[in-house]
């Protein structure tokens, strides 16, 4: 059934009682050319792709839980492509073209919205930092312009000019991010995967992945034993669960990373504003609700909450950044499970094992890379060959030191977060 | 010669009385850092004995004698207050002055915990806090040594670039502490 | 999240910065193989359930320590200063 | 309207504010609902989505109506509940979320619309053409969407924050509440008592009954004295523990002075961080809706709302009352209307063999299919067996019974558990460790359970603490009857049955959203927007739960629940983020000579946490370039003055002081003199670089080691990482001096000449020599003397304890002057070290290697140090890495910029063909031109070429030449001279 605004009044006249599931609720069959553990946005995202692009139908994506449960659906909905570094630079720029195609291309509305991403720097050393990454943004072919103090004041004028205890210096602007509706995402994928043939099963834990002489042959489930000829992990802050499963140890901790709504306002937040002195990060949702987040607790977890400290410390740096929304009312706070890898981008990559492919480490930054996660991925998993545009991404570069990119600069190890 | 002209911290900024509670700065004192060496714990607490009457503070303690006083202050580390060390000290412990690095603030009178509560996340509770107590903790963003000799009396001590900040941060605590009790 | 320091008692987490796996302390002999230094500074059990991690005390007493804690459930179950650690091998 | 002889309000005291511009009296203990009802307002405000008319649904903090904008201006606070906010001589209050009047709202309109706006319809819509997103569609839906506004500008309110600590917390003050603290107190332990409401009673307040023999509200007055005289009972109204966190934290939020009206210095709300050794969760229950066709017109309510406004406030919500019931508690209502003289239509109850408690009109297995009144109901339509029919009303009381208030158990993430029984989710066992659910949470729902349970809640928490349970705490007598409910959590019809009141989620959505497949409670929620209101679904997720799992065909064990987060209610930001605002963001550090720098007009900038001069502009002087050029001449040529007591200054004192300090820096320091210096290199363990500066040898056991200002807090934790963690071995001691100095770099072919009138010995190049240091007097004070340069000039660091600081900087600065120097700034500074192609954190920025910044012979191949083994690893030794180099533009007036990137000459501007870019620039008055430092592939192999410069952010395009970065003096001769 495709989705349109014809439809919608056609339905509705009709009472509503036409429209069909959205997508099948199939028994896993005994076997898949491909099977996709995760039904995360990356796990649909690259079941989407594989059949949209490499004509691959035979494939599984095996969810233990329901369709977009993870952090699919408790991020803070931001879409960019305004890194630094090379690998991630041409990546997320490949991602963003993908978001800009997605709701003709899924026939979903996932509410891509491309309001702006205003990064606030509030010293001389950082506006020169963001610089060199909006350059580097040109470069690629993204956009960036930067704004000084009073361009800032023209886009955010809620902003405390005066008082702040870190003063605006201007922002980084970048009119192509955005925001886009989270869970419309994963089931805008879902949707589109089930339609080329993709069977989408939930409650479906992995227990195990089949190995014999070095090659992958298939997975052990909670609802029975599947073969495939090739098994991707996608499965975020479970990634180092599950790739034990094949022997392996990543380079990966879970983390905790929080994230908060206040109830629904009028409209007041125009765009995305990031705070340059403490991680902060806020845009306001088509419903009226501030969605913002802040920084990691800190400490592993696999408990998707966190602790009040974060949470007190992401809201008193939106208070002195703009304090209006000391009026606003928090009315939720939940917590994700990031896959932190050691310089905090991803890895997706082949592994030891023949057929078992890797797709992880995508920290607190995964929403926006859904698309071209899902592209490339299918791409490596399709040809057995790295897509240009996450070639970087290899698992071997901790060991090798080879194209490290740490875009914070804080370190290439765990404990440096 | 020229003579330098010494300023405490808090110069100018105290004293402050809201409500009942008053925020002073102490005067300026000799404040020294006491760290044992490896093993030499028991031997430090014999010479500070020796030296100055005062012993070697438990974590969390301060032991007072007149005008003297040392307060334990972290881990393998107390300050000395109110004199020199003495220099056979050093055989035991590494010793570096302190006294210009902090601001000693001290808050008096009946609402002192409850103006306390609004910035440091340790209970202060006489239970949990009784005479003779030192605490390392946060007031606010800042870290702090807080010290107890007893009754209504707290000490608290923040680097002395702070000290701005400590004023500002305890007075808007005295002024709503204040508020709340005349509601 | 309470911390039970060992120097200062019970203390609310925020005084505190957590820094990773405890193996963290098991640093490597200079001459040891590239693999155990990639092993040490990059490679995790990660586990979900018990483990033993460093935070440091810095708005305290200055003490790092290896706490042990349930990634899953958050139960701190113990701590003791990593120096004494390191000293019991 | 108002009954006589009802309700806790003060009729002595009458009350005026403000709503929708009308001036409307009520009472003193009143709150914007109750007095609104008593003046026979229903109409409050308009729903989310159709903007249909909406009154009060309840009379506590879970309403999801009646949502109110309070206040004006700046301090307007939107969608304030009208059932919590109590009233004040003027107060003023507005409805929200409607263009024109509230009874004449034009987006009432979507009303008419609703068959075309059912659950997720945007998901399928509004995608073409998609420029129209943008620049259409969005705008147009954010501006129906939304509740209450916010004004842009700051609020003047200033809330707190605040801590608490206690034995036990009991959240919630009615019976089980009281009696649990009551137990707890009596036992010894010290209690925290956390009431949502101002008055401790809970729901004895509001339902008229008796506890030992006498009405209950007298009951609640004898256990609140008896909780005063342990002494150890603190009472905490208006307060709601709103989340439950690791280890026994809470976080609650107290509304201070939200019931006065705004004062000075009075913090209007309080958020409090609790810690309780023990808790006891008696908060309550929630009254369930029944959702039946056109169930949401003002005047329909919860029929225990409507007894809280009979007895708690002496308002009766109608004149002529139906209730519409599956459970005895809702009959209740009708007998305690009628007791006040108010008129019961009927009382329509579900269930068949009901017996009436009172004279009142009784309708046996019938169901409420219909309801009339655009503005208020007016009239119902009934079904009961076969027959239906209508009654004239202006208020339903309903009840589909009670759903107990778990959210705080389920904080960590336990998920409550079916009583298929009593048809309600209950805490699960051991759901927040310490904490004890009793009453009516809990599910006992008579008051003689709640009583009883919260006694045992106590006891338990006693237990847990190590005391025995109290003598003289007995159970009072109460009823014990806690009735029958049926469950009927939706009754099919003709029209719309409202499930979320807030949200606007009506039956229909539920139904669709199984139809197309969003089948699991969570894809339910999600895609009806069921619950995500800001009730948090409390009155609405288990009706609508328990619709999908018939719709799905599964249980209500099986489907399942949402996820119950913190907040249970939502938390002003202002509050959370109390003290924040303004400069409270973060602690400001000041340097002693911050007075004097501010004196001589020099504007501050942030370094970290402090604050340093950017430059001292002179008479005549119009622009910071000016100043900036004179003082870096002044320096050259004469003689300048900085304060560089921000930097970090680390006492190491020990025996195996010289070991550490060999292993946490690449070079060696065990070999430094006594009384010299030594510039050290600092990496992280993955072999980047964290930070540099200068250490000292004090003494033989006795070190002090520089960091940069902004790595000072990082170094310091990483010493005692290193010290405490991974060589315990070593015999060393750890302290930050950076506070006990205040230290002045004294710069320039003339700061030798300026020292020695303040040193009280003098120095020459023999006695201190470069890289000297030692401790001197100046004015008869002790101090510290380093001969380093960071300016490549001649020059010192001088050392005085703190308290001298102001004066020996204000010394300083005359005495240059008097020899044609004087203060420089930070820009000067930074020019002149750029002069020299010293780095800072602009060069070492957290991706650099040794090899990159050119230091590589500085790592010591005689012995281990943190990063060594990480930095040999082959990616960070290649010569095609970007690495530091000088840049000069081609054209002396060439600008350079930093940030900019960096190109072969001819090439695309790709990034492909990216080699590198442009770190730190500044005018230098020295050499005529602009410099720079850069990072470019292959870096100092380059030295010679040209190359091009692009910053498109700035429009600038440069021809610049790469050289070596020193750019003055670079045998550093002037330094060691």
């Amino acid at each position: 059934m495709r989705y349109s605004g014809w439809q919608v009044l056609a339905q509705g006249i009709m009472g509503n009682r036409g429209w069909r599931p959205a997508w099948r609720d199939p028994a896993p069959k005994d076997a898949y050319d491909i099977v996709i553990i995760g039904g995360g946005g990356h796990g649909l995202a690259t079941a989407f792709y594989l059949a949209q692009e490499h004509g691959l139908t035979n494939i599984a994506v095996l969810e233990k839980g329901y369709l977009g449960g993870g952090n699919i659906g408790r991020n803070t909905t931001i879409v960019r492509a305004n890194y630094g570094l090379p690998g991630n630079s041409e990546f997320y720029s490949h991602s963003l073209k993908l978001w800009e195609g997605m709701e003709q291309a899924l026939n979903y509305n996932v509410m891509h919205s491309q309001r702006g991403i205003i990064n606030l720097f509030h010293s001389d050393g950082q506006r020169d930092a963001y610089a060199r990454r909006g350059n580097a943004m040109i470069n690629q072919g993204d956009d960036a312009i930067l704004l000084d103090r009073e361009g800032c004041r023209k886009l955010l004028p809620y902003l405390d000019y005066e008082q702040t205890r870190f003063p605006i210096y201007g922002g980084l602007y970048h009119p192509r991010g955005g925001t886009a509706r989270h869970d419309a995402v994963a089931w805008g994928y879902a949707r589109a995967a089930d339609q080329r043939g993709v069977d989408l099963i939930q409650n479906c834990e992995v227990t195990g992945i089949d190995i014999e002489g070095g090659v992958v042959k298939g997975v052990q489930t909670s609802r029975g034993a599947i073969r495939a000829k090739k098994v991707a992990i996608v499965v975020a802050g479970r990634s180092s669960q599950v790739a034990a499963m094949a022997g392996m140890r990543l380079p990966i901790e879970s983390h905790v990373l929080q994230a908060f709504v206040t109830e629904g306002l009028k409209p007041c937040i125009d765009h995305v504003v990031t705070y340059g002195m403490g991680h902060f990060y806020i845009s306001q949702s088509d419903k009226g609700g501030l969605v913002f987040g802040g920084d990691l607790d800190f400490y592993p977890s696999y408990a998707a909450r966190g602790n009040l400290p974060m949470a007190e410390h992401v809201v008193e740096a939106g208070m002195t950044l703009m304090p209006m929304i000391g009026k606003a009312r928090m009315l939720r706070s939940w917590g994700g499970i990031m896959d932190m890898s050691p310089d905090g981008s991803p890895i997706i990559d082949k592994t030891h094992v023949e057929g078992l492919y890797l797709n992880c480490g995508w920290c607190y930054g995964g929403f926006k890379a859904v698309p071209g996660s899902g592209h490339t991925f299918a791409h490596l998993i399709a040809t057995d060959r790295p897509h240009e545009a996450a070639a970087r991404y290899r698992l071997d570069r901790f060991a090798t030191g080879r194209g490290l990119m740490d875009e914070e600069g804080t370190g290439s190890q765990h404990n440096l977060h | 010669m020229a003579e330098l002209m010494a300023k405490s911290p808090a110069h100018g900024l105290t004293p402050v009385a809201v409500g009942g509670v008053t925020l002073s700065e102490a005067p300026m004192r000799p404040v020294w850092a006491v760290m044992p060496w490896r093993g030499k714990g028991a031997a430090l607490s014999r010479a500070l004995e020796q030296a100055h009457g005062l012993g070697f503070p438990e974590p969390g303690a301060m032991i007072t004698s007149g005008q003297l006083g040392i307060a334990w202050s972290g881990l393998d580390q107390a300050f000395l207050m109110g004199v020199e060390p003495d220099a056979a000290l050093a055989e035991h412990a590494a010793l570096t002055d302190q006294s210009d690095a902090w601001t000693q603030l001290v808050l008096e009178g009946a609402a002192v915990r409850d103006v306390l509560a609004r910035w440091v996340p340790v209970d202060l509770s006489p239970a949990a806090c009784p005479p003779g107590s030192a605490r390392r903790s946060l007031v606010g963003h800042m870290s702090a040594l807080i010290l107890h000799p007893g009754g209504d009396r707290f000490e608290v001590l923040v680097f002395r670039s702070m000290a701005g900040t400590a004023v500002h941060e305890l007075t808007r605590a005295m002024r709503a502490v204040a508020a709340r009790e005349a509601l | 999240m309470l911390i039970p320091c060992p120097l200062c008692g019970a203390r609310d987490s925020r005084e505190f910065t957590p820094k990773g796996h405890a193996s963290y302390l098991d640093r490597p002999a200079e001459d040891a193989p590239p693999q155990a230094w990639n092993d040490y500074l990059h490679l995790r059990e990660n586990p979900a359930g018990d483990t033993r991690e460093l935070w440091f005390h810095g708005a305290g007493c200055g003490a790092w320590l290896v706490v042990e804690r349930n990634t899953v459930s958050h139960a701190v179950t113990g701590a003791r200063l990593a120096r004494e650690v390191r000293d019991a091998g | 309207m108002r009954v006589d002889g009802r309700g806790l309000i003060d009729r002595s005291q009458p009350v005026t504010f403000k709503f929708d511009g009308r001036s409307v009296t009520g009472y003193k203990g009143d709150t914007v609902a109750s007095a609104l009802l008593g003046k026979g307002v229903r109409l409050m405000a308009r729903s989310f989505k159709y903007h249909r008319p909406r009154g009060v649904l309840t009379a506590g903090s879970e309403e999801p109506n009646a949502l109110l904008e309070v206040g004006q201006g700046a301090a307007m606070t939107p969608n304030t509940r009208a059932t919590v906010q109590e009233i004040y001589s003027g107060l003023t209050v507005q409805s929200q979320n409607r263009i024109g009047p509230l009874d004449r709202d034009l987006l009432s309109i979507n009303d008419a619309l609703w068959p075309f706006l059912s659950a997720g319809f945007y998901y399928k819509t509004f995608m073409w053409p998609r420029a129209f997103w943008e620049k259409l569609y969005e705008p147009v839906i954010r501006r129906a969407a939304g509740l209450g506004r916010i004004t842009r500008d700051a609020s003047p309110e200033r809330h707190e924050k605040a801590f608490a600590f206690c034995d036990v917390l009991v959240i919630g003050g009615g019976p089980a509440g009281l009696m649990a603290a009551l137990t707890a107190a009596k036992g010894g332990a010290d209690v925290i008592l956390a009431e949502e409401t101002p008055e401790l009673g809970g729901r004895l307040l509001s339902d008229g009954q008796e506890i030992d023999g006498t009405p209950a509200a007298y009951w609640v007055e004898d256990i609140v004295k008896e909780l005063q005289a342990t002494g150890r009972v603190r009472v905490m109204t208006r307060t709601t523990v709103t989340g439950a966190y690791d280890d026994g934290s809470y976080g609650a939020l107290e509304r201070v002075a939200r019931h006065v009206a705004p004062a000075d210095d009075l913090p209007p709300e309080c958020f409090w961080r609790i810690r309780a050794r023990q808790a006891v969760l008696a908060a309550g229950a929630h009254e369930r809706p029944i959702a039946f066709p056109m169930n949401d017109r003002p005047g329909i309510m919860l029929a225990g709302a409507v007894r809280t406004y009979l007895n708690r406030y002496g308002v009766s919500p109608g004149r002529n009352v139906t209730i519409f019931a599956t459970n005895d508690d809702a009959h209740r209502t009708a007998v305690e209307l009628m007791d006040a003289g108010v008129k019961v239509a009927a009382v329509i109850d579900s269930r068949t063999g009901v017996t009436a408690k009172g004279d009142y009109r009784l309708i046996e297995g019938g169901q409420v299919i219909g309801t009339k009144g655009r503005q208020g109901l007016r009239q119902i339509t009934y079904r009961a067996g076969s027959r239906t029919d209508t009654l004239i009303t202006d208020c339903l009381a309903m009840s589909g019974g009670w759903n107990p208030a778990v959210h705080l158990t389920c904080h960590l993430g336990a998920r409550p558990v079916w009583d298929a029984d009593a048809k309600m989710f209950l805490p699960a066992p051991g759901a927040v460790p310490g904490l004890t659910p009793a009453g009516s949470c809990n599910g006992a729902m008579s008051t003689a359970a709640c009583l009883s349970e919260g006694l045992e809640a106590g006891k338990a928490a006693l237990a847990a603490l190590g005391r025995p349970a109290p003598q003289g705490v007995s159970l009072p007598e109460a009823e014990d009857d806690p009735g029958r409910t049926q469950a009927l959590w939706y009754v099919e019809g003709k029209g719309r049955a409202w499930l979320d009141f807030a949200n606007d989620v009506t039956t229909k959505d539920v139904k669709l959203a199984a139809a197309e497949g969003y089948a699991s409670v969570e894809h339910m929620k999600r895609y009806t927007t069921q619950g995500m209101a800001p009730d948090q679904g409390k009155s609405s997720n288990i009706n609508a739960l328990a619709l999908l799992a018939d719709s799905t065909g599964r249980g209500i064990p099986e489907t399942g629940t949402t996820t119950y987060r913190p907040p249970f209610i939502p938390v002003t930001m202002g509050a959370m983020g109390a003290f924040a605002e303004g400069h409270g963001f973060a602690p400001e550090r000041r340097t002693t000579s911050d007075a004097a720098a501010r004196g001589r007009g020099a504007p501050m900038i942030e370094a970290g946490l402090w604050f340093r001069p950017s430059y001292f502009p002179a008479p005549g002087e119009t622009t910071w370039r000016e100043a900036c050029d004179r003082e870096v001449a002044m320096v050259r040529n004469a003689v300048g003055v900085v304060d560089v007591s921000t930097l970090g200054k680390i006492d190491i004192q020990g025996p195996d002081a010289g070991a550490f300090l060999d292993f946490v820096y690449t070079n060696m320091f065990s070999t430094l003199k006594v009384g010299r210096a030594r510039y050290g290199l600092m990496l992280r363990e993955d072999g980047h670089v964290m930070d540099d500066g200068t250490t000292a040898r004090l003494g033989d056991h006795h070190y002090v080691m520089t960091t940069t200002t902004a790595a000072a807090g990082q170094v310091m934790a990483h010493l005692e990482f290193v010290a405490q963690g991974l060589r315990p071995d070593l015999d060393v001691r750890i302290i930050s001096a950076t506070e006990q100095w205040a230290q002045f770099s004294v710069a320039g072919p003339l700061s030798r000449e300026l020292l020695n009138g303040v040193l009280d010995q003098p120095i020459d190049d023999e006695s201190f020599p470069f890289m000297a240091c030692g401790a001197v007097k100046v004015h008869g004070v002790t101090g510290r003397l380093f001969r380093i340069s960071f300016s490549g000039e001649h020059a010192y660091e001088i050392a005085v304890p703190a308290r001298y600081g102001d004066a020996l900087y204000r010394d300083l600065v005359a005495r240059a002057e008097a020899l044609g120097g004087g203060a420089y700034g930070m820009e000067a500074l930074n020019v002149l070290r750029i002069e020299k192609g010293f780095i800072t954190h602009s060069e070492i920025h957290g991706r650099v290697t040794a090899h990159d910044i050119g230091m590589q012979r500085m790592l010591s191949q005689k012995k281990d140090f943190v990063g060594k083994a990480a930095a040999a690893r082959p990616g960070l030794l290649e010569p095609g890495r970007e690495r530091l180099v000088g840049l000069r533009p081609v054209e002396a007036e060439g600008r350079l910029t930093a940030g900019a990137r960096l190109f072969k000459e001819g090439d695309p501007h790709k990034r492909v063909l990216d080699q590198g870019y442009v770190t730190s620039v500044g005018y230098s008055p020295t050499l005529g031109h602009m410099i720079g430092l850069g990072f470019l592939r292959h870096g100092p192999e380059c030295e010679g070429q040209e190359i091009v410069m692009v910053d498109h952010l700035r429009k600038v395009k440069t021809r610049v030449q790469v050289v070596n970065p020193v750019f003055f003096d670079p045998d550093g001769g002037r330094a060691r001279g």
